[in-house]
């Protein structure tokens, strides 16, 4: 089994939260044989589209842990992660990150001239964990593909914060349609090796540079309304008994379970 | 106009169909290519970056398809000839941008490898299912041309095509290919730069002050100017008047949307490009396009040699339809036979034009998702045997399967 | 180069050279700052020294997307949310433009919110003037990704419920070289700040707040126009160089005006050429045809 | 099923097009709502936003169309009844996600109000346009429902049936309503919520192992589950088996994705509604559909003052098209006409139908407005004279075309 896969299967192993209600919806393929062994409940999405599946899904029944594995650096999906964000829907999101960027601690990681990788080899890659910082995330991490317990750790620290967590996961894997499973061992080494760890550190300070080493570790734990709290919350201020609560309400203001 | 020399690849080469479809585009002045890659498109994005450096071309790759045409149709109006190239749900987010193109009347040329849908469907395999919504996907009213190549040449001559209509008719021309063509390595022809004819755009030529630019010639087709030039004029997406601004009356919205369609409509008979083989005295014809065709080739000479009257209409233009050629032969023939890789699209078409004079055989595409000859035949010989006129479509059953 | 020179005749408006006169009037309800930020930049255009012919507007749907309809030079109405993708393929098409994205806070930040935070990162050398009204005012008054928490709007009925966007730190953490704030009402900061980031190299963002008295101000029952300018006169701070992490703004919140990023980073055609000249010198040089 | 009493709003009201729609949604059980403000759709979502909170319907202004549609979907498979509003533009960019929907056999409610196109267009006022659209818009080949209501009471009672639809078919049903529908004020009158029938998700109950998600019943509509009840379910965009798992294999198609054009071609009997009036022994038919169809009743009279014989045929829903319908009336009539504000969408489906027994003329209209009734009138009188059938589509000019395109119109500004 692939180590991300693994690190989700632990994760989840560790947090003790109920299987039955885990959602993944992704856009990378996961096999059949996976998604059995994790038993979860599993949605393959148009490319990029993860966190607003997501989204709808934690709407619908907000008794559901709803992970998002999005692929591709979410190249398309960036608008819903950082709107999902801000809004602090209760999502787990895993970012795999497999991009092939050319230069990691100045040696020379991959070649490619033309620009299949998600960025071109001249553009340079997102900062995640500040851009998700910086849009209200409640837990940023990130770590290599070979940081299995550390994820898998990781992973369980999240399923528990209320509001939007991000794990930036670097699994370097060479094309799109592939499944998970076929990620480049060799280049996950160079990564690994090629990694610091650095809890705490401010996200701004983590970029991933040509020149320096790849800050792993966590850089976000904080605590802020959901947007079903606020929904909850805000309704039940103006409309009084007329609002019919929405889920689980945790505020104080609003009252037990509607 | 003659092609730029610096992008034809004069020779003879083996090159799979997106390949050539790259090389075509260079030919014919393309230097701006705006993409997201997508299975099964990838290569023509890849030859074309490999390529971009010599020639001289830019290229970006934009974060979703629904930017990379917006970039494409950006680039045009900077006077660079300029395609996007995308798959299946590719093209669905390019819908909205589509209609901008046609509204801005801005020329490019959209390449859409079709693969198996809807949703997410079958990445690899080919496909025939997004003909109709190349016609009909975006919003409003427009018409829009849309070619369907069979073979890697076609793939390099019908995209030098694609971008002379685009710049000649000034709306968003699409090449409707398939992961089978796509793939199909095979030889392809690249003639020297002075015989390939490149239609220029239509560049204003009278005083600046007096430039409107949405004011139509005779055609009902706009010039156009460059941004840059010093014109400082005005497009929207809106409705708008010949200066470009927005005025949104009935009497506008008809000013306006009505000859976006009529420059087509007008002009079908000098766009459409069909190819007919031994129709003259056929019984039955078989209507094909892009891959499907080949096969209905190959099923004409041996219904032929079998002593059948059958003859082959290939659709190298599916947009706009060739409605009134089809009524000709309707009169003529018994029945049409139409292979496709699709639970039917074209031969509605097909259905329509026909006026219930011939009966109409519907063939969906086989396992290996390419049309068996075998069955193709089947149905052309049970049509020719057909006493009766039924009308309407009957859908074939496979019994090869 | 021509110069452009202030016309001092008084028959005629002094913006009349970048401006469309026979459009006028405009569409922009009385009291809205759309207006005065249209007026600054036309003024920092002039100031800047960049001749208007080079210069090329795009603009997206919504109030401020008819700003691109009223400044005379190459301009374009594009669709809802993608000005900057729109822009990006002119700029990288034709790099000596000066490409300007003139937009609104929801075109920009909520549908266009990906083509943002990527052009940011990329560094494409633009300018984007992001007018913020807190609300979507063209489709009448619907809650925005800027509405302030517990601020009212058509589909915030019981207030919303959605934290607002800090434009300035999701422009700065995206890579934007060049940040800075002003409300309609600092008409000469604006101008001033507009002028530095026209030229400036890569993507420059100018978040201009503006008062909108036909939707935001009215359903929240702040005031007209007048009123909201007041409002700012007392209420904003002036903190030039301000971590952007500590500009969000709440409802009726003080507002934090200045610069507040000014950075060099390598522009996307920058980067491009850089790689343009390396893949053509390996082409040169077999051995090395690893290249990048 | 009967409806939710909380969430019907009995009584007599004189409301618009949009609003209706909104209540008809939470009548007919909607509990989740993505939307994102478009001009003229966006009254239906600001009603819901307005009700939801009282009835427990969830809604969500996402950050933009495709986070809407994505949204809805995911609702939909966490077991709710769900709805997105939109128009034109918003329409484009929700096709990748409704041929995804289609695929994974999805039940929503899309209410598309059209406005004129294409790209922008003109926002505030009406058009027909996205018909073809709503059809064919996707990529891939499935099938869709499209109801097109003419009034308020309309929009509130086929909002119900279009959920009603979409449950029993598995699949996307749209609305496409019209910017005149969306913003006409009438009377609507909301019955009890006992007799609205509602129908129920048709939710799978035997043994969790035994579940598989595209095993589909004898109608080919297969029975749908819900996330967390640990049923396990690998759900994919991509060709399917019954078990849900992705295949590779292209001969896969012809079995799972065939299913889901047949799903709504084999029952199409039962999914399509008509309104007819004087068809029997008509010279003349007038088929329209939405607001067209009442534009055309004014037509209909002046041209049965002058003595023809003229039948209307509405289209309440427009796809699956009747295509068996249009054909036994193309035997028995002379023409059809067919007044749409678009130019030429729906009347090739009725030429393609008539099989050359009928003339079919179009009366077209660009949009930003509503046919003239003399055109219609017109169009009625120039059909009846034809003495054999016109071959193709025959383009009406109408009053508008001829005042803007003869002699020396200039626009106004």
């Amino acid at each position: 089994m692939n180590s991300i896969i693994e690190a989700i299967h632990k994760g989840i192993e560790k947090s003790g939260v109920d299987r039955k209600k885990i959602s993944i919806p992704s856009d990378i393929p996961f096999e059949p044989e996976t998604v059995k062994s994790l038993g979860v409940d599993y949605f393959q999405v148009p490319r990029g589209r993860a966190i607003a599946f997501g989204s709808g899904l934690k709407l619908g029944n907000p008794d559901l842990k709803v992970i998002p594995v999005v692929g591709d650096l979410m190249t398309l999906g960036g608008n819903h992660f950082v709107h999902g964000t801000r809004r602090n829907m209760e999502l787990l999101v895993l970012c795999i990150n497999n991009f092939v960027y050319h230069k990691i601690a100045g040696k020379s990681v991959s070649v490619v001239t033309e620009a299949f990788s998600p960025y071109s080899t001249f553009e340079e890659p997102f900062n995640f964990p500040h851009l998700g910082n910086s849009c209200g995330a409640v837990y940023t991490a990130r770590w290599t593909a070979l940081h299995t317990s550390e994820l898998a750790e990781s992973i369980a620290e999240a399923l528990h914060k209320r509001g939007m967590s991000m794990i930036e996961i670097l699994a370097p894997g060479p094309s799109y349609y592939r499944y998970i499973t076929h990620l480049d061992s060799e280049l996950m080494q160079f990564y690994f090796d090629n990694s610091i760890l650095k809890n705490n550190e401010d996200p701004r300070n983590v970029a991933i540079t040509a020149d320096k080493k790849i800050v792993v570790g966590k850089f976000t734990d904080k605590e802020r309304p959901t947007f079903i709290d606020s929904y909850n919350t805000q309704h039940k201020k103006i409309l009084g008994d007329e609002f019919t609560p929405h889920g689980p309400v945790f505020d104080k203001a609003g009252g037990g379970n509607g | 106009m003659k092609a730029d020399k610096s992008g034809v690849l004069t020779g003879s080469h083996i090159l799979s169909g997106n390949e050539a479809c790259a090389e075509g585009a260079l030919a014919a002045g393309c230097r701006f290519l705006g993409l997201y890659p997508i299975v099964p498109s990838l290569e023509v994005s890849k030859r074309f970056l490999q390529r971009a450096p010599e020639v001289g071309a830019t290229f970006i790759q934009m974060e979703d398809e629904v930017s990379a045409l917006a970039a494409v149709l950006g680039a045009s109006w900077t006077g660079k000839k300029s395609m996007t190239v995308t798959s299946g749900p590719g093209f669905s987010l390019m819908m909205e941008h589509l209609g901008l193109g046609v509204m801005l009347e801005t020329p490019c040329v959209i390449v859409e490898i079709q693969m198996v849908g809807p949703g997410l469907g079958l990445p690899t395999r080919p496909a025939q299912g997004d003909i109709m919504q190349s016609r009909w996907g975006s919003h409003g009213d427009y018409e829009i041309i849309a070619f369907a190549p069979s073979s890697a040449q076609e793939m390099f001559d019908f995209t030098i095509k694609a971008f002379n209509l685009s710049e000649r008719y000034r709306v968003p021309v699409a090449l409707m290919s398939d992961a089978y063509v796509a793939q199909l390595k095979e030889k392809v022809a690249i003639p020297s730069a002075d015989q390939i004819n490149i239609e220029p755009r239509r560049y204003y030529g009278g005083p600046r002050d007096s430039y409107l630019p949405f004011k139509r010639d005779e055609d009902f087709v706009p010039p156009m100017v460059d941004i840059g030039q010093g014109y400082r004029f005005h497009v929207t997406g809106l409705t708008h008047d010949d200066r470009g601004y927005p005025i949104m009356f009935e009497e506008c919205q008809e000013y306006n949307v009505h000859p976006l369609v009529r420059k087509i409509r007008d002009f079908t008979d000098k766009i459409i490009d069909i190819e007919e083989k031994n129709t003259n005295d056929a019984e039955v014809v078989i209507i094909s396009y892009g891959v499907s065709s080949r096969a209905s080739l190959k099923v004409v000479e041996q219904a032929r040699s079998k002593g059948h009257k059958v003859g082959s209409l290939k659709l190298n233009t599916v947009w706009p339809f060739p409605e009134k050629r089809v009524a000709e032969l309707a009169s003529q023939v018994k029945a049409f036979v139409v292979p496709e890789m699709n639970f039917g699209q074209v031969v509605q078409e097909v259905e329509r034009s026909a006026y219930g004079k011939a009966n109409i055989f519907f063939l969906t595409h086989g396992d290996n998702g390419v049309e068996y000859a075998g069955d193709i035949l089947a149905a052309v010989e049970e049509a020719s045997q057909m006493k009766e006129t039924k009308c309407g479509i009957t859908e074939w059953k496979k019994r090869s399967a | 180069m021509a110069t452009q020179k202030v016309n001092t005749n008084k028959d005629i408006h002094p913006m009349e050279n970048l401006l469309r006169m026979d459009r006028m009037p405009h569409i922009w309800c009385p009291t809205c700052g759309i207006g005065l930020a249209v007026t600054a930049f036309t003024a920092a255009l002039e100031k800047a020294n960049i001749d208007p012919n080079m210069v090329s507007i795009v603009s997206g749907i919504g109030c401020t997307g008819r700003v691109a309809g009223y400044v005379k030079v190459d301009s374009f109405h594009t669709t809802h949310g993608r000005p900057i993708a729109f822009a990006t393929g002119i700029k990288v098409a034709n790099p000596k433009m000066k490409v300007v994205v003139f937009s609104g806070d929801g075109d920009l930040i909520a549908i266009g919110g990906n083509h943002f935070i990527h052009a940011a990162r990329r560094n494409i050398d633009m300018l984007v003037v992001c007018v913020n009204n807190f609300i979507y005012a063209m489709t009448g008054g619907q809650v925005a990704p800027t509405t302030p928490l517990a601020a009212y709007a058509t589909t915030s009925p019981y207030g919303c419920v959605e934290p607002p966007f800090n434009i300035p730190y999701l422009a700065d953490s995206s890579g934007a070289v060049y940040v800075a704030r002003y409300t309609a009402l600092h008409i000469r900061r604006l101008t001033n700040a507009l002028t530095e980031a026209l030229n400036k190299k890569g993507f420059s963002v100018v978040e201009v707040i503006s008062p909108c008295g036909m939707y935001y101000s009215r359903i929240n029952r702040l005031g007209d126009g007048l009123e909201m300018m007041k409002f700012y006169h007392d209420n904003v701070e002036i903190k030039h160089g301000e971590d952007t992490k500590n500009l969000e703004i709440g409802f009726q919140s003080k507002i934090i005006c200045g610069k507040f990023v000014d950075r060099e980073r390598p522009s996307y055609m920058e980067r491009y050429n850089q790689w343009l000249s390396e893949v053509r010198a390996s082409a040169k040089n077999p051995e090395g045809k690893k290249g990048a | 099923m009967k409806a939710d009493q909380k969430s019907v709003l009995t009584g007599v009201y004189y409301i618009d097009g949009d609003v209706a729609a909104g209540y008809g949604a939470l009548a007919a059980g909607c509990k989740f709502v993505a939307g994102y403000p478009i001009t003229p759709s966006t009254e239906a979502f600001e009603a819901v936003c307005h009700r939801g909170p009282k009835v427990g319907t969830v809604f969500i202004q996402m950050e933009d169309e495709l986070g809407s549609i994505s949204a809805i979907l995911g609702a939909v498979w966490s077991g709710v009844k769900t709805m997105t509003i939109t128009s034109g533009p918003g329409y484009s960019l929700m096709q990748e996600a409704i041929g995804f929907g289609a695929m994974l056999e999805t039940p929503f409610v899309l209410l598309n109000i059209q406005r004129g196109g294409p790209s922008t267009g003109v926002p505030t006022k009406t058009g027909q346009a996205d018909m073809m659209q709503s059809r064919w818009g996707s990529h891939g080949d499935y099938e869709v429902i499209a109801i097109a209501p003419d009034s308020p009471q309309e929009m509130f009672d086929y909002t119900i049936k279009a959920f009603n639809l979409a449950e029993k078919y598995r699949c996307p049903v749209m609305i496409m309503s019209d910017e005149c529908v969306g913003h006409m004020t009438e009377k609507v009158v909301i019955p009890d919520a006992d007799k609205i029938y509602v129908e129920p998700r048709r939710f799978y109950t035997g043994p969790a192992a035994d579940y598989r998600p595209y095993k589909p019943d004898p109608d080919l509509v297969p029975k749908m589950a819900k996330a967390g009840e640990g049923l396990n379910l690998y759900i994919t965009g991509i060709v399917h088996d019954e078990n849900g798992y992705p295949v590779s294999d292209e001969k896969y198609k012809s079995i799972y994705v065939k299913r889901l054009v047949d799903k709504i071609r084999l029952n199409k009997n039962e999914i399509i509604e008509l309104k007819e009036e004087g068809t029997d022994g008509a010279d003349v038919i007038v088929v329209s559909y939405g607001i067209s169809s009442r534009v055309a009743v004014k037509g209909v009279e002046m041209a049965r003052q002058k003595g023809v014989k003229v039948g209307t045929l509405r289209l309440v829903t427009v796809w699956p098209f009747p295509d068996d319908r249009i054909n036994e009336l193309a035997k028995k009539t002379k023409a059809f006409v067919v007044p749409e504000i678009n130019y030429g969408q729906v009347v090739y489906d009725v030429a393609r139908c008539a099989h050359g027994h009928a003339s079919v003329v179009l009366v077209p209209h660009g949009g930003a407005g509503v046919h003239n009734p003399d055109d219609v009138a017109d169009a009625i009188e120039f059909a009846v004279k034809q003495e054999k059938p016109l071959e193709g589509v025959h383009e009406f000019k109408t009053r508008l075309e001829k005042s803007v395109f003869e002699g020396g119109f200039k626009l106004k500004e």
